[in-house]
């Protein structure tokens, strides 16, 4: 059932198609697919902890116990690293064996001390096995019937076409956010993204109920994505058009937030292969591991993942990063496939951030979203404003997401991220987002065909500039290749970042799988599409 | 009962304006300071200066981003409006057949120096303005639209001479005022001529508010968006009231 | 001397040529041609007293008399129309000719009552015309002076290339009005345009001395023009490039403020064929006669003439007037050639006022300034901004007018009307201004070459486009050739306006001049140079 | 001596303002009456509400021009700037040999949970900001860039092992001020420590000024657009000072 239900556009590329050197192209993927291939056994034979509190609350362990420690966290203590090892499933359906209980009240239980580990250890494994099955369908169940919810939904309140009008709400009240996204929904919004608290990332944890503080966002619990949800539902229905919501996976819990925003059919998730590693300090090791994890949940659950290659930008020149951003960009279609995710839910990143005030930016801007366009024809792209070089000066931040708007509907870009024009000050107000929406409104109406009326100029700047960056992606993807993923982030080859293998937060969490390892979800999460999937990309 | 309300950034109740201006001051980091503390004294508070420049010598501009304590009881406001509850080109017509009893005659015209005709072309013009047909189109109104800058003195002659029954003044520009010098002259004119009471008087243009014109002694004035049946309905309601008393 | 000093850019055209009807273009010359000549027939028996008032000026009469009637037009009523009719040069000439007085002197003697008419009329032609000829000697002098002047200047400070970027500034106080000019030069606009108080078009004299009163702007006097002029003369060398300086000559005295800007070395003026008689309903007799010699003086004086096709898209739907602006381009090139203006003086105008929520209107606009690009290579656009469409959402607009700034730039215009954020709502602020031209500095900046890259599609919305208004303009002169343009006029088939022949204001200053007119400026002003114009666009 | 100025539109002393916010309330005439009652109680004269209109249910936005009769007297403000006569990186160098007679320790760090590192990195790294090199580059400062997301305790702490001259703490996240509890945090938990009198302590941020800075006990505070060497210069002349004394 993959994805069908988006329709990222079956984007008519006739028009303005660049020349560009295919053969590159499939060198790049061919390479993509080297530098994974080591990283993708060393996921197979690892675990974290944070992928077993995600199996844990698939089995339905949730809530919060003495000082609001997350139960999931608790029995995860409780069992400790060793016991882990053999995957948290084990001991849950050992212990449903044993009291017939659901493994809810088994984590409980095991918390409150009335049930040990070491009685559970005796119970054999087929066991365990067999008593937790039936929940284990449970689990997929429910991922499988949001998705169905969702599929009906974009059935009866089509959206309207892409590029995808998406914005933020970042009031750092839930409840605020609320009402910010249901103004926005009626303003014109597609998608709403609720941002965290800052350093949520950082925790290892995922919050719990509704919250209504945090800075420059509030946190991303599973209450709140409930609340935001169903509001968005009803305007769906008011609007007759399905409002889509997203929020953040990256960070040490990728792979539970991937599970609680399954579950309340959120319909993306920010959720990039190496973000929290180059700008999180997250121990690279914890974060491969749980990407691919969580993946396969998205994949599973029809999500949306969206990509971070805007950071790249953010923090370096946009000009000199573009290689790196359409590196990045091959290196994370390939986890994606690896993880299961067909080409419609793997949101690749970019954006806008060339210096407004360089001669021709905007041809460079064109090159490079055109560029990725062709490169990943089927892909629901990304597309994120400019912010580096936005001011207080709104006037002028205005005209530069308007350019923005105008290089996204020209080159038929799928997920678009308005601008605000108050960016360089607070995280937006409620008019701040209306103005935003009406930009991108009006610029994507009055160009709507631009794209398919002009055709650029054989070796002009910019089929040059094109050309250029693809090149520059291939050369660091073979040094890459070179050296091994691990060892190049470790030399600071991304972002200009050195992170060693074996520091960063949360490194303590991962776990070197037991030979008797057993996760029902990733087991039944690894059909044959995950290969098909690499397959695809091969032809 | 009352409902007081404050400006909303995105939280209820933070009172969040933007604002911007220029001063007659070269740039400076004492600029900014300048720029923060004239909007503290304006009032606000958590005044922040998001944006200064130099954009000529002697001026700066600023971009303030600030709180303001000061909220607007919704409730306390009458709806100042002119617009009566909408008529359809039938009723209006049928409005004036019955309690009329005779055609009403319209004379409109853009005062003073004022050639901007597009709007009260929009209203009396049988095209009209946004799919709603101007009062040309009406068949119990005689039309004249007089055209661009009008004296006021030859309005009032034509009024007077035409025995009309509704006179329609338009200003567009406003600069200096020059709208309000205007529309008060023609009033006082009517007045002097002892036409004042015969008249229904309307003003309009993108700045007239129904408020404005009442106070310059106008029955009505429209403004911004204004649709021909708006005006059409006030006359043919205005005209039924006199010819019932 | 035919404006070489003006660089409206060797526009590269290579780039984004449109496919058109080459033939039609030829037609519709020939169209124009046939529409005009009669017209010229017309003027050459005729003359108004602004012409002769004009004559007088560039005589050197100037001032006012008695309850600040200007002296030129107290000369003109005493001598009647009449005299006039013979032109007044021949009765200043005589005066000379008796007094040895200059005709400033004559002109003081004939008002004052020392110096009759009566006796003047003695005065043989001959004698008359040899005493003026030092002084119309003089006043060609001084034309030529400033335009000398000015071409020195251009050399020594050069403009930044096209589109050369226009503010207006109308405070309705001159000294005001300074203040603003030097700030928008200083914030990098090229040329500034005074704007005269409403009203001021239907006068019958031109307004004396420094004015600080008007709406919408202030008078158009000498006096004005040197402030402004004298300040931006100044700022051009503290910037090190020569800020151009306009006002309107549109309007009842047409020859008079032709002669007064070409004495004070304004750098452009509005001056349209035809605005005057569709807009401002004066008589269309004295229109055209008036545009015709108050552009043999902008001829000579090197002033390049805007016209004013832009009015006829504020007052009706721009798509469908598309077609109207075209005709009067080529009805407004072709008297202009008539009167001896090259093509890099003539600005024809046109605007961006297609409804800015109507699909794909960008592409419209982009048919419409790249078709008038290729049709008058030559000739320095004048493009004017949205202004109907403009409303009180300041932030909307100054889209709106991004969006046009890249059309400007694209099509490369050459005389380029910066938008004004807040054009439905006030006369620019300086702050305004200044946020108006970095939009347009913006803009041009980041797509600079975008018109050089790109091509469009065959047979493509834009194309099809242009070609269609070529066709409908085509069509419309075809009409206007067989009525006859005055018949036209009356008919209502510009603009939807019905003007009577011998209706509107100043009908009463046309002249039909007497077998011994006499106008000294005009016998030297109409050198071969004219027919040798109208001589250049038949080829 | 003193000179007010007031905001200027086109003419000297009118006062011209823009302003634009959002009401909680649904739009109508009503609403638009409302907002030019609200803007006048604020305050302002000759109010015109521009744009008023709906943009969601319960939500109006508006833009208003207006006069302020505020003025502000611009020769009454000190400059409010930490920026000491500009020295050159050598001059910097030279000052510090001659005047401290040994290098300069500086620790760097964006505290709390702020991640946004490019701030300090611009003047720490290196690199440096807008072609001026960072610190890093400078001869007589040894520098220390601890990075995004460090907990105040830790910064202290760090401060202490390594006996560090100056404290440079950058805050880019400034919603419901968690910018000011972080510098407050920092200021307070040095003083604790005994440690305020030994360092020099400097804000930094898009959003700081120098006179919130001394505000909030530190000894300078640098905004928008600070270069490494406006701090650069700034720490090595107190250093200076505190050596002489
Ligand atoms: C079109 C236009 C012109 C055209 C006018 C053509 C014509 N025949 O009307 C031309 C090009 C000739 C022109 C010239 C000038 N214009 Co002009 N023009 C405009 C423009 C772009 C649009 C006005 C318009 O047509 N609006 C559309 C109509 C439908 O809206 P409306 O007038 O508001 O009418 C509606 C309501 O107000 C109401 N209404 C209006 N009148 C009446 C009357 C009655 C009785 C009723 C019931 C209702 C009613 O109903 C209408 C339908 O809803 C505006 C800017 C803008 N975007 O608003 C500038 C503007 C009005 N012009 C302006 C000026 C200053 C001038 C000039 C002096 C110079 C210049 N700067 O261009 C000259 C002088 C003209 C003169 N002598 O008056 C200024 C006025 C500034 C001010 N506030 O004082 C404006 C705002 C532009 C600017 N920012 O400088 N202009
Ligand atoms: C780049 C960026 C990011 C990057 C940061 C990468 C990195 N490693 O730094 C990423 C993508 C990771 C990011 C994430 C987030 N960001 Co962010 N981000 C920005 C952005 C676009 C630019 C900031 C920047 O780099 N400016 C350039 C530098 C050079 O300027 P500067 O910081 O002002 O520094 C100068 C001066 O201030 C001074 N200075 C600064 N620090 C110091 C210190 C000292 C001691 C001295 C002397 C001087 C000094 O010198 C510098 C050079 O002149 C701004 C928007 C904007 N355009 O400003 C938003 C912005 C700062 N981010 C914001 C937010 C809310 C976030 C997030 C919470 C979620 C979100 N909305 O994106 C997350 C959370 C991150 C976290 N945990 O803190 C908000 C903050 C709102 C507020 N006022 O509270 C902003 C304003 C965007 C917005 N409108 O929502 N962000
Ligand atoms: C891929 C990705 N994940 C997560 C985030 C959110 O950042 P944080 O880690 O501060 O929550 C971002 C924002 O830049 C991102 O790009
Ligand atoms: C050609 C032309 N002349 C003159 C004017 C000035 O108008 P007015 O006649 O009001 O001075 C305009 C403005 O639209 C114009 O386009």
């Amino acid at each position: 059932m993959a994805g069908p239900e988006f329709s990222p556009g079956a984007r008519n590329l006739a028009a303005m198609e660049l020349r560009i050197d295919r053969e590159a192209v499939d060198a790049s993927r061919a390479l993509a697919r080297a530098i994974v291939a080591p990283i993708s056994d060393f996921i197979a034979a690892h675990s974290t902890v944070s992928v077993e509190r995600a199996v844990a609350r698939l089995l339905g362990v949730d809530g919060t116990g003495g000082d609001d420690v997350p139960i999931p966290n608790l029995v995860g203590e409780r069992l400790g690293f060793e016991r882990l090892s053999t995957g948290i499933a084990r001991w849950l359906g050992a212990g449903v064996a044993e009291t017939g209980a659901a493994p809810a009240e088994v984590a409980a239980k095991l918390i409150g001390g009335s049930l040990h580990a070491e009685t559970l250890a005796g119970v054999p494994d087929g066991a365990a096995r067999a008593a937790l099955a039936p929940y284990v369908a449970g689990g997929l169940a429910r991922l499988d019937e949001r998705r169905r919810e969702r599929k009906v939904l974009l059935a009866r309140l089509p959206q309207a076409p892409p590029p995808l009008l998406y914005v933020i709400v970042a009031s750092g009240n839930i409840f605020e956010d609320r009402t910010a996204a249901l103004a926005a929904a009626e303003a014109g919004a597609q998608i709403i993204a609720v941002i965290r608290s800052t350093g949520q990332s950082l925790l290892d944890f995922v919050p719990y109920g509704p919250t209504t503080e945090g800075f420059g966002g509030t946190y991303a619990t599973q209450a709140n994505f409930r609340i935001v949800r169903e509001a968005l539902d009803e305007v769906s229905e008011r609007l007759g058009r399905y409002v889509m919501l997203t929020n953040y996976a990256s960070g040490l819990c990728m792979p539970e937030i991937a599970a609680t925003a399954a579950l309340e059919r959120l319909d993306m998730l920010l959720n990039d292969s190496m973000y929290g590693i180059l700008f999180r300090d997250i121990n690279m090791k914890r974060t491969f591991v749980d990407q691919h994890f969580s993946r396969m949940l998205n994949a599973r659950s029809g999500i949306i993942i969206n990509t971070g290659e805007d950071n790249y930008l953010t923090t370096a020149d946009a000009v000199e990063q573009a290689p790196a951003v359409l590196a990045s960009q091959f290196i994370n279609e390939e986890f994606a496939h690896r993880a299961g995710l067909p080409d419609e839910q793997i949101g690749l990143g970019d954006a806008y951030e060339i210096d407004p005030d360089r001669e021709d930016g905007f041809l460079y801007q064109l090159a490079q979203a055109q560029l990725a366009r062709q490169i990943f024809p089927r892909a629901p792209l990304k597309y994120m404003p400019p912010t580096k070089h936005m001011t207080g000066d709104i006037f002028k931040g205005h005209l530069i997401d308007a350019m923005f708007n105008l290089t996204s509907v020209t080159t038929k870009q799928t997920i678009h991220l308005c601008g605000m024009l108050t960016e360089a000050i607070h995280t937006p107000f409620l008019g701040d987002r209306v103005l935003s929406i009406e930009n991108a409104r009006y610029v994507m109406n009055t160009a709507r065909h631009l794209g398919d009326e002009i055709e650029f100029k054989r070796g002009g700047i910019v089929e040059r500039r094109a050309q250029e960056v693809l090149a520059g992606c291939r050369a660091l993807l073979e040094r890459v290749a070179e050296m091994g993923l691990m060892r190049a982030i470790e030399a600071g080859v991304f972002a200009d970042v050195k992170r060693p293998a074996d520091g960063g937060r949360g490194f303590e969490g991962v776990l070197e799988r037991s030979p008797s390892y057993w996760n029902p979800f990733e087991e039944a999460l690894s059909s044959p599409r995950a290969a098909s999937f690499t397959g695809v990309t091969a032809s | 009962m009352s409902r007081v309300v404050k400006p909303y950034g995105d939280t209820l109740g933070d009172g969040k304006v933007q604002l911007s201006f220029t001063l007659p001051i070269d740039w400076s980091e004492a600029a900014d300071e300048a720029a923060r503390q004239l909007v503290a004294k304006m009032g606000f508070v958590d005044v922040a200066v998001a944006e200064g420049r130099r954009v000529a010598s002697g001026f700066s501009f600023f971009v303030v981003y600030a709180s303001s304590p000061t909220g607007v009881d919704v409730d306390a406001i009458g709806a100042p409006t002119a617009k009566a509850h909408v008529l359809s080109m039938e009723d209006v017509d049928g409005l004036i057949r019955e309690r009329v009893g005779r055609k009403v005659s319209v004379a409109g015209a853009c005062i003073g120096t004022d050639a901007h005709t597009v709007g009260i072309d929009a209203i009396l013009n049988m095209k009209g303005y946004k799919g709603d047909y101007g009062l040309e189109r009406y068949k119990e109104f005689v039309t004249y639209n007089l055209g661009s800058q009008i004296a006021v003195e030859d309005l009032v002659r034509f009024v007077k001479v035409n025995a009309i029954d509704a006179v329609l003044a338009s200003q567009v520009v406003t600069q200096k005022g020059s709208d309000v010098t205007n529309f008060t002259a023609l009033a006082e004119l009517l007045e002097a001529e002892g036409l004042r009471e015969r008249v229904i008087l309307i003003a309009g243009g993108p700045r007239v508010t129904n408020l404005l014109a009442n106070e310059l002694g106008y029955d009505a004035g429209f403004g911004r968006g204004t649709l021909p049946s708006d005006v059409a309905a006030f006359i043919a309601q205005r005209m039924a009231e006199h010819s019932a008393a």
